[in-house]
C-alpha cells in the first residue's frame, strides 16, 4: 500500500471535506451526511435538475460534474459501491426546482437498483423522474445486447450535453433525449496495465502481472476481451480504435470528438503518445477530429491504463458540447 | 416461531456467516469486483444491530423489514439492494401475523425470489442467486419438521450453486464477462447457500 | 515495465506530436526538431517573451503553460534532460517581440549553464534577457543558501505571475521582478511513495520500498531529509505544512495560495484529503487560504507522491493570479 | 601531436570510457540522478562522430570545439555544459597553433579547470570535477614525456577523486542532500579520472 490516507473508513468523507473546504464557491453539501454534493446555487427554479451518482475512486467522476452546464447533484458511494436509495433521494430533492429530474448514471446493478429505488419514493412526493444509463463500453456486451453494456468514461459526453441542454430551459423529456443520443452515439474501451489497490482491503482489484495489459477493462478492473503481453502504444491504439469505429459504423466523412482516458497512474505524455496515433487513425479514415479531451476524466484509483471514448458528432451535439460548463474539474468556454 | 425467536435466528445466523466472507469476496473477485463479502460483513453487522435495536414484541413482518432496511444502507451493491427489496417482498406476505411457521417461512421465501426475478430482470439459470433461491423455496414447501425443511432447502440450494458453475452470466456484472463466466460459481447463490447452512449451524 | 510507448527513443516526439496535433489553436512547434513549443500567437508585439524549459516527464511542467497570461515558448529536453542551448536560443528568437524575453525555469544546474549559454547567444543579437529561477523546495537547502534551492511545482504561482505581468505590458523587468517576488514569497516540499521508472533504461529512479516514505523528495526522485514508515495523511500534512509556514514566517492574518500537487500515481482523492487537513491547519494558524490549485500541476512520470507549496499573498500577487490565462492544462478567469 | 593524431587520439579514448558509464550511472544515482552514464555514452558517439566529419587537416583548436559543441548537445545536462565550455576555453588557449604538446596541454587543462571553477562557481574542496580536474592540471606541467605527464596527471586525479569521499556537496543537485553527500565518491570528479584512464589504455 502506498496511500496519502487516514483511517480507511474515512477516505470518502475526508475526500468530500477537502472538495468541499477548497471549492465553496461552486459545490456544497447540503446534507450532514455529507455523501450528497449540489451545486452551489441548486435547486435552480424551472431547469431540469440532473442527478448522477455511483461510487468513489473515479474522480474526477463522479463529483466532478457537478456545476454550472453539468449535472445539478451527485449522491457519492463508498469506493467502487453504489450510494444508497435514500442518498439519491435526498439529492433529488435538494435539485429540483420544479422541472423534474434526470438520473445519469452508470449501468451498474447496484446503481440501478438503488437509483429505480429512489425514482419510486420521488415519484410518491410528485416529482418526475426519467433515468439514462451510461453504456458505452464495447468490451462489456456485444452490440446487440448494448443496452447490458456498463457505463464508462463516455459519460462525460453524456452529462456535457444533457448539462447544456437543461441550462437553456429544455424539458425533461428534451433532456433526456439529449443525454440518450450521445449515449447511443458513444464507444468507449480501456486497457489496464495495473491493477488498483481498495484503501479498506488492502489489496489488489485483480492480477496483472508487470508487463501484461487487459484489453477492454472495465473502471473496477472487470476483466475484459483480451489479456497479453503489453504491447507498443501504437498497436494499443489501434486495438481500442477499430471496435469503436465499427461499433458506431463510422465512416469517411464523419465528425467525431475524442477521450482519451488516463485511469489513474499512466502520465500524461503517455496519454499525448496515445493520442498522437489516434488522431493519425483518424485522418486515415477520413475522420475529423473536432474535439478532444485528453487527461483523466474518469479514473480507478491508481490503476494505470487508458481508454479511448469516440462521440460520432452533428451540428446539435458538437453545440450541445461547446456549450460553457464549470465545474471545480472541468471548464469549458 | 415468534418474533424474538426470529430476531434470535437471524443475528445468530448472521454472526455465523460473516465467516464466509473471503470465500464470497474470492468468488465476487473472479466474476465481477469483489465487493461480496464487504456487502455480506456490513450489512450482517448493519442488520443484527438494527434488530437489537427494535423492540421485544416486534411483529414478523416488522423484523423483515428492519433487516431490509439496514442491509440496503450497509453497503449498497446489487446484491443489497435485491435482498432488501425481496425481504420486503417477503414481509408483506407475513402482514400482522404475530408467528412464523413452515408454510409461511416457504410464502415469504418465494414472494422473495419472485420480486428478485422481477427487478433484476432475471429467471432460473441466468446463473444467479436465483438459481438457489428459487429451488430452496420450492424445496422448504410441505416439509413435516423446520429441521427437515431446512435440510432439504440447503439440499436444493447446493445443487443449484452447483449448476450455475456449468453456466453462462447473463445478469450483471458477471454477464459482461461473456463467454469467460461459464466454468465459475456464482456469488450470489452462494451467499445464499452460505446463509442457509450457517441458520442450520447457529441455531 | 508499465507503459504504454512506443520506441523509448521517440517518447519525447510523439509526444510533442500529440500535444500538438490536439491542440493547434493554442500551441505550435516552430522549428523542424519540435523540441520548441510556442504560443499559437508568438510572437507579441511589444510584450515580454517568457521563455521556460526543462526536462520532459513534469506534465503538464514545463510545456502546459505556454499560453496566454501564461509562459511564451518551452523548449523541451528528454526525460529529466536539460533542452540545449540552441533550443533556448531559437525559442528565444521565436518569441522575441522586442520588449525583451524573460528566462522562468527550475534552479537546475543543466538548465542553468543551457540558458546561460542561450543568454549570450541573445545577447549577440541584440535580444535583452533577464532569468528569474524557480528555487521553491525547502527540503534542498536550508533557508541561508534559499538561492540554491531546486525548483519544483511552486514555480506555476511564477508563471501565472510573470505572464499576466507581460500581457498587461509590464517591461522586462518588472515582469521579472514580478516572477522574484513571487519566487522569494513560495516554499514547496514534497513526499514520495513509489518511484518512476525511466522510458529509456526501464529502470526506478530510485529504491523506496513499499509502505515507506521520503520525506522531502524532488521532482526526479533526488533524496529528501526524512525516510520511514510511510503515515497518514494528516501526519504528513503535518511535515509537509510546518516547515513552509516557517519558511515564509507566516502569521496569523496572513493571507496564502495552496497548491497540492500529484506527482503521478497518486489519485485525486487522495490530494483532497491531503488538501483538507491543509486547509484545517491553515484554520488553526489563522492563515487564509485565498487560492488552492488540487491536481497534478508537475509529475514526475509515474511516481506516486504528492507536493505542497504555499505562497503568501498580497494584493499584488493574488491580483495577477486571479487574471486571465489559458493554456491546454491550465485555465483561469 | 599534430590535430589528425589528435583527433585520432581522443576517439579511441571516448570509445574506451563508454565501458565507465554503468559505474558513472551508479555514482550519479547515489548522489543525483543517474543520467551520468547516458551523457558520457551518449556525448562520446557524438563527439567521435563529429570529429569523423571534419576534414583531416583540422586544427587542434578546431577540433576541441567540435567535441564541445557535440558534447554540449547531446545529453544537455550541468556536466555537458561544463565540459562543453571547458574545451571552448582551452581551445581559446590553443589559438592558430597546429601541434599539441606537453606544455600546451597543460595549459589547455588549466583554463578548462578555470572555465569550470567560473561557471560552476565552484572551487576545490566543494566536491565536483573540480577536484580531479585542478590537480591534474598541475600534474601535467614540466614533465619530460607525455607518457610521464599522463601517468602524473592521473595520479594527481585518482588522488583528488578519493578525496571527495569525505566531502560534503557543495554544488549542483548533490548539494541538495547536504550532509547525506558525505561519503560518496564524486561522479563529476570519477568521470575525468576515468577519461585520463581511457586515454591511456587506448593510445
Ligand atoms: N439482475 C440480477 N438478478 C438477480 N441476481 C443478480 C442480478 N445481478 C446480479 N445478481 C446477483 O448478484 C451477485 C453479485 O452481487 P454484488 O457483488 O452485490 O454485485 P455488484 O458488485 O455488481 O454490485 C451475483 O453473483 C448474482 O447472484
Ligand atoms: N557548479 C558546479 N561546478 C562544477 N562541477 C559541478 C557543478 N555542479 C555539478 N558539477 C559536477 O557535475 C557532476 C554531475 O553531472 P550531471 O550528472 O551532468 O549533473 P545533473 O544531472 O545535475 O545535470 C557532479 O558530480 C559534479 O562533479
Ligand atoms: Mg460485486
Ligand atoms: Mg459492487
Ligand atoms: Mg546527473
Ligand atoms: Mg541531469
Amino acid at each position: 500500500m502506498k496511500k496519502l490516507i487516514n483511517e480507511p473508513e474515512n477516505f470518502v468523507d475526508e475526500m468530500i471535506e477537502g472538495i468541499t473546504l477548497a471549492h465553496p464557491d461552486m459545490v456544497r453539501t447540503p446534507r450532514d451526511d455529507k455523501r450528497i454534493m449540489v451545486r452551489a446555487d441548486a435547486p435552480r427554479q424551472d431547469r431540469v435538475g440532473i442527478v448522477t451518482g455511483g461510487g468513489s475512486g473515479h474522480l474526477p467522476l463522479f463529483k466532478g460534474y457537478v456545476g454550472a452546464g453539468l449535472c445539478s447533484a451527485v449522491a457519492i458511494g463508498n469506493v467502487f459501491s453504489s450510494p444508497s436509495s435514500d442518498q439519491i433521494f435526498e439529492a433529488t430533492k435538494a435539485v429540483n426546482g420544479g422541472a423534474g429530474v434526470l438520473y445519469l448514471y452508470g449501468n451498474y446493478g447496484g446503481d440501478v437498483f438503488n437509483f429505480d429505488l429512489a425514482a419510486d419514493l420521488a415519484e410518491l412526493e410528485d416529482i418526475e423522474t426519467l433515468t439514462v444509463l451510461g453504456r458505452d463500453d464495447v468490451a462489456s456486451q456485444p452490440r446487440e445486447r448494448s443496452a447490458d453494456r456498463r457505463g464508462v468514461a463516455g459519460i462525460i459526453f453524456a452529462y456535457k450535453a444533457a448539462g447544456a441542454a437543461a441550462e437553456r430551459g429544455d424539458s425533461l423529456k428534451e433532456v433526456a433525449a439529449a443525454a440518450e443520443d450521445i449515449i447511443d452515439n458513444t464507444a468507449t474501451m480501456g486497457i489496464g496495465l495495473s491493477p488498483t489497490i481498495l484503501p479498506t482491503t488492502g489489496k489488489a482489484s485483480f492480477d496483472l502481472p508487470d508487463g501484461e495489459m487487459e484489453i477492454g477493462i472495465g473502471i473496477h478492473g472487470e476483466p475484459g476481451i483480451h489479456r497479453g503481453v503489453l504491447e507498443t502504444a501504437d498497436e494499443v491504439a489501434e486495438r481500442l480504435m477499430r471496435p469503436l469505429v465499427e461499433d458506431l459504423g463510422l465512416s469517411s466523412g464523419d465528425r467525431i470528438a475524442v477521450l482519451v482516458n488516463g485511469m489513474g497512474a499512466t502520465p500524461l505524455e503517455e496519454l499525448y503518445v496515445l493520442y498522437r496515433k489516434v488522431h493519425r487513425i483518424a485522418e486515415e479514415l477520413g475522420l475529423t477530429v473536432e474535439k478532444r479531451y485528453i487527461g483523466e476524466y474518469a479514473t480507478s484509483l491508481e490503476m494505470a491504463g487508458a481508454s479511448l471514448s469516440l462521440l460520432k458528432l452533428d451540428d446539435e451535439r458538437l453545440a450541445l458540447l461547446n456549450a460553457p460548463a464549470s465545474s471545480p474539474f472541468f471548464r469549458e468556454g | 416461531m415468534d418474533g424474538a425467536a426470529l430476531s434470535l435466528a437471524i443475528r445468530n445466523s448472521l454472526a455465523e456467516v460473516t465467516q464466509y466472507a473471503d470465500e464470497l469476496r474470492d468468488l465476487d473477485a473472479a466474476l465481477g469486483d469483489g465487493d461480496l463479502g464487504v456487502t455480506v460483513s456490513l450489512g450482517a453487522k448493519a442488520v443484527i444491530q438494527a434488530l437489537e435495536d427494535l423492540p421485544d414484541d416486534a411483529l414478523p413482518a416488522e423484523i423483515a423489514k428492519t433487516c431490509a432496511k439496514a442491509f440496503a444502507n450497509a453497503n449498497p451493491s446489487t446484491m443489497a439492494a435485491l435482498v432488501a427489496g425481496a425481504l420486503l417482498a417477503g414481509s408483506r406476505v407475513w402482514g400482522e401475523s404475530t408467528t412464523v411457521s413452515i408454510d409461511s417461512g416457504a410464502e415469504f421465501t418465494a414472494a422473495a425470489a419472485d420480486s428478485i426475478g422481477k427487478r433484476g430482470k432475471s429467471q432460473v439459470g441466468d446463473k444467479t442467486i436465483l438459481d438457489a433461491l428459487a429451488p430452496a423455496a420450492d424445496a422448504l414447501r410441505g416439509a413435516d419438521t423446520a429441521t427437515e425443511a431446512l435440510e432439504r432447502a440447503i439440499e436444493a440450494a447446493e445443487r443449484g450453486v452447483r449448476e450455475t458453475v456449468g453456466m453462462q452470466s447473463m445478469r450483471g456484472r458477471a454477464s459482461w464477462l461473456q463467454e469467460r463466466s461459464i466454468g465459475l460459481q456464482d456469488p450470489g447463490a452462494t451467499a445464499f447457500l452460505r446463509f442457509l447452512e450457517a441458520w442450520r449451524d447457529a441455531n
